[in-house]
């Protein structure tokens, strides 16, 4: 069952240096704050896992969390790139960034396969694309009926994942509503799930678009109101443009972004804890 | 069509003309930024039945300001339904639901196939490193046919890409036919000059037509390998009043809402 | 777009001789009426497939309308056998039934695979069972990346789906919730879709865990109130158990069984039309 | 335990050892019937915290009436979350986040293997047609730990299986290693008459208790081979008073409501 607990405590229980580590979310519930207190907590050498690493992989990465980075979409959506990604990658800066891409589909798969506890997952995908050639975990596989070859994808099972919800009753039955992007596939390929929540209710009253992951399937469950900015979660927040926007700004300088991430995040009360 | 009397950039142009090129088509699976902007002027103009579907599982999406991010509130809140990011992928779009696929990309080639990876700067500098995927690869090979949607220069109309990101003909005829994709491919590319078309024998990307006031020699410059011309030239039609008057209004909306949220 | 019509032309227009066909339904909204008007409109040689063929399909067999059973569970829910069934694979009554066999997992797998246009869906299943060796679409595959043999089982895809819903907008949107089964895989999965609704609404309220099959892969609607009786519709009826076990009296003998069909199918009007 | 003044039937005997042979257990995915009858009586006394997984895609029911079908509306009514027939089998069942696996069956064999397709009755005649599989396969093979629960017969317990519908054990020692089977396999067979259990080394069922009043000779006679009985039998606890109320009530509740409901 899960364990109520505050975000300092659980990402030092659950996040180890060198885990693979996904920090699920597509574009709506994005994990940042637990993405901050690993950060702060100076985890070193993760890869990092996510379909659409947007502003708190940017953060992780220019702040040298990670070591290699699984992906399908890395940029800023609506405003451009990433610039700490890029820089990781162009110019090694902090430390090289070693990458496994994927499409989309791909990696929706290979969490997919991760979740049914298979090794891979089939699709038709890459077909003529240079990613395939690239990656390690892209192959074919024939259709025994049809003769037919098709992709095939690793499945991904991360160490830990790490989601947002907006609420968690007292047990650590999660529920979470709106887009709901590939977190249930993330959490149930993962060895153990840290899901943050605007708030722990006595009652969770069913909600249209709502699903929930029972209490037995999450290792903790910390309350982290605004967890996901300047993501959003529907019903408590919109997603904060201007900030995705500002950020192109922030991050374009090594020192700026450093600057900001010490005031902002180093040093900043876990207001959780 | 009656010409505005009013003016209109290049950009806008483009969109009306990406707008237009969704006529009759029932679903279109929507990448964000210029084509998000199209397709949703083609459902505000000509094709108010258009289903717009979004990557992060929005079904039928009815914003009435444009998303700045593939998953804003506004593309949940209006959609018919919300399905998981394996859902939309497997049963939707390689599922063969999506009659169209809308994309822009940082290169073209001349065979339609997109880089959206990485750009070769050479000179010993390292590569330019770009997005990514995303959901390009199968929507180019999947949706039943693409339409690109890009602004004209010779940096993004390239000779040769620096990676192949996403499918568009390969290297020319039979090339998806021998890959067995579902999708027609690379139907249109539409920027801010005028359109082009594959040909139908040999698919490589040609001039069919030149927006208003723009000239073939300004587009053969803008591109990187020498544009093949159609013999029956066209030039587009020029917006008309009410697809600028309906653009511009989705566009103060959402500057409107976008800074008031924030 | 669907196109909204009632049962006896839904019928006439979408099922064919010799149609492979899904009455799908989860023992909750099994349509269970529209499987009467194949009835009725004698149709022949069909292909049924169907995870739990209960009532309906004991009905089609013993009605002579089926010439193959693709199936993984064949019983009276709760009550026993389906004599029907069992008197046309023991005694080719009233014509012989060939059966494909599968379990739930591989059953469920072949409509995902369908539904997902790929030519087979991989599991972990039939383990030492005798289920593989007497089924053509079940065979192996090796995963690519960990040389594992695993289960392969082949698409399905029928030429027609029909399932029973609680709600359809003018449209042809149409709603479900409550178990909702594999009903959106074979919809999805299928070349033709007919649903029968309940009731027929100006607006598809949100509901919790209901979801929403757009009207655009959904080839007609007709409104068929109680339509899936003895089967329910969560919000609209509950399930008949008086009548499943009354079914066991009725169907285990020929004559017992073709009279009452005569009577309640046959010879019944199309309350729909 | 107190045993119960009251009289009991080895029905309710073989319920209450099912019911208690799912003590410590997290998760159960239940079939209908005597499993899920079984399952909901130690949900009632000393499990409460039991989840039931039904195969219609109901985690966490809670019936507080006995379901006559694996979809009752009672199931989903009660359940924490209600997913596709897809999701329960690839995510939650094979995805290995089932503790136990209850099963029945139409014939057992000395391994624990599970005929539920059809039976050979010889003289010419066709074979019986059972129901088939179900989930059964894929329960047996996935499940943390299988449970069978049968009424013990000579036509149940037989020499050997007409069809093997779902794996025991198969051919006894390292037979589930070799097709690397991530479940435990059956650990226990409860019957109206005993418990049987795999030997550690050769996995053949050996009765390890018999219930109050059986004999090993009755075992033995309803056992269509020659049955091995452990060392150290023993003799199952009768039903306590508060297994045979909370079972009973159970029953009448249910019968009550399915009468008032049809």
């Amino acid at each position: 069952m899960a364990e109520i607990t505050n975000l300092r405590e659980a990402v030092a229980d659950l996040v180890h240096d060198g885990d693979v580590v996904a920090l699920e979310g597509f574009t709506h519930l994005i994990p940042t704050l637990a993405g901050h207190e690993i950060i702060r907590q100076r985890r070193r050498d993760l890869t990092l896992v996510r379909m659409t690493p947007d502003l708190v992989y940017d953060q992780m990465i220019g702040m040298g969390t990670a070591r290699k980075l699984v992906f399908s979409w890395g940029g800023n959506p609506g405003v451009g790139s990433l610039h700490r990604f890029r820089d990781a990658v162009e110019n090694g800066w902090p430390a090289p960034l070693e990458v496994d891409e994927h499409s989309h589909a791909g990696m929706a798969n290979r969490y997919v396969a991760g979740a049914s506890h298979l090794p891979f997952a089939v699709l038709r995908g890459y077909e003529g694309s240079g990613l395939a050639a690239k990656s390690e975990t892209i192959s074919t596989v024939t259709c025994p009926f049809t003769g037919e070859e098709l992709a095939a994808v690793a499945a991904l099972n991360p160490d830990v994942t790490v989601i947002h919800a907006q609420r968690a009753d007292g047990d650590g039955n999660v529920q979470l509503w709106g887009i709901l992007g590939v977190q249930k596939e993330a959490v149930l390929a993962a060895k153990r799930v840290l899901v943050t929540v605007e708030e722990i209710v006595d009652r969770l009253d069913p909600r249209p678009g709502a699903i929930v992951l029972p209490a037995w399937v999450v290792t903790a469950v910390a309350r982290v109101p605004g967890g996901a900015h300047p993501s959003y979660a529907t019903g408590y927040s919109v997603r904060d443009n201007a900030f995705y926007s500002e950020w192109d700004t922030i991050s374009r300088d090594r020192d700026t972004f450093t600057a900001w991430m010490t005031k902002h995040v180093l040093e900043a009360e876990d207001a959780t804890s | 069509m009656s010409t505005s009397t009013i003016d209109w950039t290049a950009d806008e142009m483009m969109t009306v003309a990406s707008a237009r090129a969704l006529a009759g088509a029932r679903t279109c699976f929507v990448g964000i930024g210029l084509p998000s902007r199209a397709a949703n002027l083609a459902r505000l103009t000509d094709n108010p039945g258009l289903v717009l579907i979004y990557e992060s599982g929005t079904l039928g999406a009815k914003p009435s300001v444009l998303p700045l991010s593939i998953g804003d509130g506004e593309l949940a809140d209006t959609a018919d339904s919300i399905v998981s990011v394996p859902e939309i992928f497997n049963y939707w779009l390689q599922g063969g639901r999506c009659d169209v696929g809308f994309l822009g990309a940082a290169q073209v080639d001349r065979f339609g196939n997109l880089n959206t990876t990485s750009i070769a700067r050479g000179d010993g500098r390292p590569d330019l490193r770009l997005p990514g995927a995303g959901g390009a690869p199968e929507i180019a090979a999947h949706a039943g046919k693409v339409l690109i949607v890009v602004r004209h220069s010779d940096r993004v109309f390239v000779e040769k890409l620096s990676f192949i990101t996403s499918v568009g003909f390969g290297t020319g005829t039979g090339f998806r036919e021998r890959l067995g994709l579902r999708g027609a491919g690379p139907t249109q590319v539409i920027t801010d000059l005028g359109i082009l078309e594959p040909d139908p024998e040999s698919r490589e990307l040609t001039l069919v037509a030149v927006h208003p006031g723009v000239t073939v020699d300004r587009v053969r410059e803008a591109t990187g390998w020498p544009l093949k011309v159609d013999g029956d030239l066209a030039t587009t039609d020029a917006p008309t009043e009410r697809e600028l008057t309906t653009m511009r209004e989705l566009q103060a909306r959402t500057k409107e809402v976008h800074r008031a949220r924030t």
